[in-house]
């Protein structure tokens, strides 16, 4: 009972804010809602017993992304009314009603073969197994690593004075 | 402490009972420490400065920080005409609402805690990192260019000192061999900073820029930026941030505590008197810095986190899971002897190579 | 009415649309950029219902999120080093006035 | 990089442990000092129409420009006398030659002048100006330079005053006057002109002048411009006898004479009063000053030193100087906030590159082949005496030579009174006369000026020499007024605008390089522009104006009392309703209005509405642009 009510309050939070973003004029504020949505989505991590998957969600999407956003919106100029719809704002609604349409109706129709196991609690040590252990995925690891040194190196370069 | 909760309270037994007078405990106790702490802060500063401090109010001046409440409550709210108006509002409140929720997950004693999460230093480092938000709401809707200039500093220094923080906890929580806040206090039979002493200097670094404080306080420096993030608020508003700020500082001593010197564990005294007793005096060793280290400069402050701080803590973070994998069963003298010296020779090889604000750097 | 792998996955696609709206019918290159976070998270929900509710032993779909966390601050920062690289230069950051390829 | 920060981290935090186990220096503030810190809070000024005369010193304070103040153009009250008026020994009347010359009108203002003194321009020149002390001007900025405003009057003599003065028809009576300083020479002037009695002045140097020639070098004080005045003086009938000592001022009595004034000055140095000051290469100043005067010559040699700190040491210093010796000094006992001597002199003293030993007397003086040397001791202020200066104290053991060629003692002065003059005498040598009439124990016999008072100014003497001339002539059975209008009486006293505001005009001098060959007079006048200026920052506090109305804005009005205190009038006080709080500073420090009146509920952005509305805008809205 408790996780439904917490569910549906975190639902209707998340989609307001995600609204609140591609709405509002002001891009400081839409940064804001944008935590706002993170941090919805992470409670539903916690809905879904994902807990350790929410902390990182927090830690990673709230303190890190969305604050690099805030960074890069004070480093631009027209933050008030800076936020405009270009001219495919009406076929883009229509496209997306459309697919949203196509998608609801897909998960509806669609019979998923739901496991009746409890879920697993706590994760983080499953998690790690899954990650390192063996018969893991320990060469995706490997290859984000090599995406976020990528990373690094590309951002240092793009942002270097010339 | 847990003669004060019914026994039927206690996890997992009733969960909205002990959720309830947890959170009452916990309020209520940061409310008090918070106004301990200014009392303490500023009479210890005062001795080391061979005055007295405050001293009139109530014995030892100790109704200092109810006058100050008193005079703050009865002053006008002032809001900026041109800020912006509902995030000028929230702005306290984002601020203010992590650091509670950091208090959630500190053992007071065995089982005395709001919620043992098994990954409570996660936690703990996922909110500290929203902190910054309300910091940023507050600097950016005063419309004030130095509360702007002291919020970007924030976020930027908050940003950076976070991953050596993290990987300095990554340490910890390799030896205990696990996340929760609870279980690492279990893990110490010997208080991890024998274990980790370069993980503990980095730590307490790290959270000394964490919580803004000297010498690492460019957030507020007041002969820069006047007053940084916080200069347009006024009455309760200002208060709230100033209740943040000494309640961060006593979450991050409770944090130090827990994690690097045992926790509630320790002889004779109840487990609750211990933890106590060593959150004030991680506190005064706060206070003390604070009163003999001056301000650092804003691309000083970068440049020690990433040229000093992170490099360490990385080698640190090496050495630690290299002992833990190859080695776990190493006599604890010898790991206290070995991290002592790791620690001095790495600080001395590294100051070889690190030169703090020789050139100028424009952030 | 129980908690169901669809109310997830209605959750995910309703954030997922919103996200493709704002990617697609905005100016400004942040909102843009938050926008593809948005549909990023519905995805990562997406990901952790199936897990939750298909394996609930395997947490494969945990990892997946892991990776989706990863590559999204991946992005996030290249996409803003971009976006303030491109203000350095054309003092915009409309995507509808960057429209030359090279200048 | 460690063993640079290292180390320092590493003894800060050790000393900052050590003091922290240090015991306090806090300490009980003194219970009897403990009432302080007022609070005003009120609403209404009360303001007093008698005494506030219009003059915007409360408006131009106000930080707030709160106070309006609309006086009358035609409604005056009248005149009343001016501080300056008042302060005057010989009560000229400043404010009304002021105000002549703001009319562009300076042949008036000299008889505005000429009615109550015969030596304008050396007054102008050289006058100690009390008037200007007493300047209400000095409570908002600087006072009005009066002396400057007379020079510029008489440098601009037109001689109209000559024509509209008269001479009294002659009363057959004699009278003879012993010097001819400037108290003499004033009683001579007033008997012979307004009381028509046949004055002879006996004067025993052979010009007359006395100290003003004598005493005051000719840079100071040309001798054109003082022989100028003393002509005037013979003009009107006054027969001056040069190089005639009188000894015994009864033997002129039996001569004929009906009345006796003694003026004779006072002109004998005092001594050090230390050892081996009978040497005679230590001079008197007034000796010094008077060799030079009469062309003698003074052999100086190269290191001169000055002992005091009054006008004549400067005086003598600057002497000195101009007579070619290289290093004068002067030593004086006390420090530069006890010298007597008038602010500018020593500025140009200083300027002119004399050294001024503070705090060291002279206790001894030894000759050792041509040279001397002057054994000092050094002194330290102590308690008040009765003149309110600190009296110096000797420090034991301080003792040091200073070595010299010559000495010039420039202490004070006393009268130099011949034994037979017979009179009774008091301190420092001067003749006891009735304060009232100056007349002395022998019947006919009066005396004045430095020999009553000792050494004093020159406007001092001028005022004892017309209070002669009245008791002498009330003595001859005269009338006793030696008053006459010369100036026009005024028309329409009107004030156009309020006084300017700023600071006096430069005054200027001639360059330092020309200074020092010759005698020339170092301060030049004004020229006509800056005159008028200055006259322009006279607050004309004789004009008494209907002040119609005087509001105060309540809403900017911030209670700051500003006004109160810069009213020079004490028109303004404080009303009954300004609550005067006092805190005590042992008792917690909360602001009582503060909690009586929390205004929380509308935050009203930087100031509360009604004050946005009357203040300026630009003191409110700062620039918020990033």
């Amino acid at each position: 009972m408790g996780l439904e009510i917490a569910f549906w309050i975190l639902a209707v939070v998340a989609i307001t804010a995600a609204l609140a973003v591609v709405s509002l004029r002001n891009i400081f504020r839409a940064a804001l809602c944008l935590i706002l949505c993170f941090l919805s989505i992470a409670g539903i991590f916690v809905v879904l017993s994902a807990d350790f998957l929410a902390a990182v969600q927090v830690l990673i999407n709230v303190g890190a992304i969305a604050i690099l956003i805030i960074l890069a919106i004070m480093l631009t100029r027209e933050v008030e009314r800076g936020s405009l719809p270009n001219k495919l704002q009406f076929p883009v609604i229509a496209s997306t009603v459309l697919f949203l349409c196509i998608a609801v109706f897909a998960v509806i129709r669609t019979p998923w073969q739901v496991s009746d196991l409890p879920p697993v609690e706590p994760t983080t040590a499953e998690l790690a197994n899954k990650l390192f252990g063996e018969g893991g995925f320990i060469l995706p690891v490997e290859i984000s690593a090599v995406l976020l040194l990528a990373t690094i190196i590309g951002a240092i370069v793009l942002m270097r004075e010339k | 402490m847990p003669e004060l909760i019914p026994q039927e309270a206690l996890w997992p037994g009733n969960f909205w009972l002990h959720l309830l007078v947890f959170t009452v405990i916990i309020i209520t106790f940061i409310l008090l420490t918070v106004m301990f702490f200014i009392w303490f802060e500023r009479r210890l500063l005062g001795r080391i400065q061979v005055r007295l401090g405050p001293n009139r109010a109530g014995p030892f001046g100790l109704l200092q920080p109810l006058a100050d409440v008193i005079k703050v409550l009865t002053k006008e709210d002032i809001v900026p005409a041109r800020g912006d108006k509902p995030v000028f509002w929230l702005a306290p409140i984002v601020a203010f609402v992590p650091v509670l929720m950091m208090f959630a997950v500190i053992p007071f004693q065995d089982g005395a805690l709001l919620v043992d999460l098994n990954i409570g230093i996660l936690y703990i480092v996922a909110v500290s990192s929203m902190a910054s938000i309300g910091i940023f709401m507050a600097g950016w809707s005063s419309n004030n260019k130095y509360s702007l200039i002291g919020a970007m500093r924030d976020v930027a220094q908050l940003v950076s000192y976070e991953i050596p923080l993290a990987l300095s906890i990554l340490g910890v929580v390799l030896i205990a061999g696990s996340l929760s806040l609870t279980e690492i206090v279990e893990a110490q039979t010997v208080p991890f900073i024998l274990l980790q002493p370069l993980g503990f200097l980095i730590f307490f670094i790290g959270s000394l820029a964490e919580m803004n404080r000297t010498p690492f306080d460019l957030v507020e420096a007041d002969s820069e930026i006047v007053a940084g993030y916080n200069i347009e608020y006024s009455g309760m508003k200002w208060a709230t941030f100033f209740l943040m700020e000494y309640a961060e500082a006593l979450t991050i001593s409770a944090i130090i505590t827990t994690l690097f010197l045992g926790g509630w564990r320790g002889p004779l005294l109840p487990p609750f008197l211990w933890f106590i007793i060593k959150v004030v005096t991680v506190f005064s060793v706060i206070v003390w810095v604070r009163a003999t280290i001056p301000r650092l400069r804003i691309d000083q402050v970068m440049a020690f986190t990433w040229k000093f701080l992170l490099p360490l803590a990385l080698i640190n973070l090496l050495i630690t899971s290299l002992q833990v994998v190859f080695w776990p069963e190493a006599p604890v003298w010898l790991i206290v002897f070995a991290g002592l010296f790791i620690m001095i020779a790495l600080i001395l090889i590294w100051s070889k190579f690190f030169k703090l604000g020789g050139d100028r750097i424009d952030v | 009415m129980t908690l169901g792998l669809e109310h997830f996955l209605i959750l995910s696609s309703v954030l997922f649309a919103i996200g493709l709206y704002g990617a697609l019918s905005k100016r400004s290159a942040v909102i843009i950029l938050m926008s593809i976070e948005i549909m990023l998270g519905a995805v990562s929900i997406a990901m952790v219902a199936f897990s939750r509710y298909i394996v609930p032993a395997m947490l494969t779909g945990q990892v997946f999120t892991i990776f989706i966390i990863v590559v999204a601050a991946a992005e996030a920062t290249v996409g803003l080093a971009i976006i303030i690289a491109i203000y350095r230069r054309r003092e915009t950051i409309d995507i509808t006035k960057i429209d030359l390829m090279k200048w | 990089m460690f063993k640079h920060y290292g180390n320092g981290i590493v003894k800060g935090m050790a000393l900052t442990l050590k003091h922290l186990f240090r015991q306090p220096i806090t300490t009980q503030y003194p219970e009897e000092r403990l009432t302080v810190s007022r609070r005003i809070r009120g609403n209404v000024l009360a303001w007093s129409q008698d005494n506030c005369i219009g003059c915007y010193t409360c408006a131009r304070n106000c930080p707030h420009g709160c106070i309006e103040i609309e006086t009358s153009e035609k409604g005056e009250k009248g005149l009343i006398p001016a501080p300056c008026t008042q302060d005057c020994p010989s009560h000229v009347d400043a404010a009304r030659y002021i105000r002549c010359l703001a009319q562009g009108k300076p042949d008036e203002a000299l008889a505005v002048i000429r009615e109550k003194i015969p030596f304008p321009s050396v007054c102008g020149y050289i006058c100690a100006h009390p008037c200007e002390s007493s300047c209400n001007r000095g409570l908002i900025d600087e006072p009005i330079a009066i002396r400057m405003l007379k020079r510029f009057a008489v440098d601009n003599n037109t001689g109209i005053w000559k024509q509209r003065s008269k001479t009294a028809p002659a009363s057959g009576k004699q009278v003879a006057i012993i010097g001819a300083g400037p108290a003499g020479l004033t009683a001579a002037y007033y008997l012979a002109k307004l009381c028509g009695h046949a004055v002879t002045v006996f004067e025993a140097l052979p010009q007359p002048g006395g100290m003003m020639r004598f005493g005051i070098p000719e840079y100071r004080l040309p001798d054109k411009i003082l022989s100028d005045n003393i002509s005037e003086i013979e003009n009107a009938g006054v027969k001056i006898k040069t190089d005639t000592r009188i000894d015994r001022p009864e033997s002129l009595l039996e001569e004929g004479f009906s009345a006796v004034f003694i003026a004779i000055g006072a002109h004998q140095a005092i001594e050090l009063g230390i050892e081996g000051e009978d040497n005679p290469k230590i001079l008197g100043s007034i000796d010094f000053l008077r060799e030079v005067k009469l062309g003698k010559k003074v052999g100086l040699g190269n290191r001169v030193a000055v002992i005091g700190g009054g006008n004549s040491a400067m005086d003598s210093a600057r002497t000195a100087l101009r007579l070619g010796v290289k290093e004068v000094t002067i030593i004086y006992r006390r420090t530069r906030a006890e010298m007597p001597a008038s602010p500018e002199e020593i500025e140009d003293s200083l300027d002119e590159g004399i050294k001024i030993l503070f705090l060291a007397a002279p206790t001894r003086v030894t000759s050792h082949n041509n040279e001397l040397k002057l054994e000092c001791v050094r002194m330290k202020l102590g308690k008040e005496d009765a003149s309110g200066r600190r009296r110096p104290e000797p420090i034991e053991g301080s003792e040091f030579v200073v070595e010299l060629d010559n000495i010039i003692s420039a202490i004070s002065q006393r009268p130099r009174l011949p034994d037979p003059f017979g009179l009774a005498t008091g301190r420092g040598n001067t003749i006891q006369v009735d304060p009232d009439t100056l007349a002395t124990a022998k019947e006919g016999i009066f005396a004045g000026g430095d020999a009553v008072l000792g050494p004093a100014t020159v406007i001092l003497a001028i005022a004892a020499g017309r209070q002669a001339a009245i008791s002498i002539d009330k003595y001859l059975g005269g009338s006793g007024i030696i008053d006459e209008t010369l100036a026009l009486p005024e028309e329409i006293i009107d004030r156009e605008g309020g006084p300017r505001e700023g600071w006096r005009p430069e005054t200027s001098a001639i360059p330092h390089q020309q200074r020092l060959n010759s005698f020339n007079g170092v301060e030049l006048g004004w020229d006509k522009d800056s005159a008028l200026s200055e006259t322009e920052r006279c607050l004309r506090c004789d004009l008494v104006y209907g002040v119609e109305k005087y509001q105060l804005n309540g809403g900017a009005c911030i209670y700051c009392g500003l006004c109160v205190e810069a009213c020079p009038f004490d028109a303004l006080f404080m009303g009954y309703s300004y609550e005067r709080a006092t805190y005590r500073l042992s008792e917690q420090i909360l602001s009582k209005e503060e909690l009586l009146t929390p205004d929380r509920r509308k935050p009203s952005g930087y100031a509360r509405p009604e004050v946005e509305k009357t203040l300026p805008k630009q003191t409110l809205l700062i620039d918020r642009d990033l």
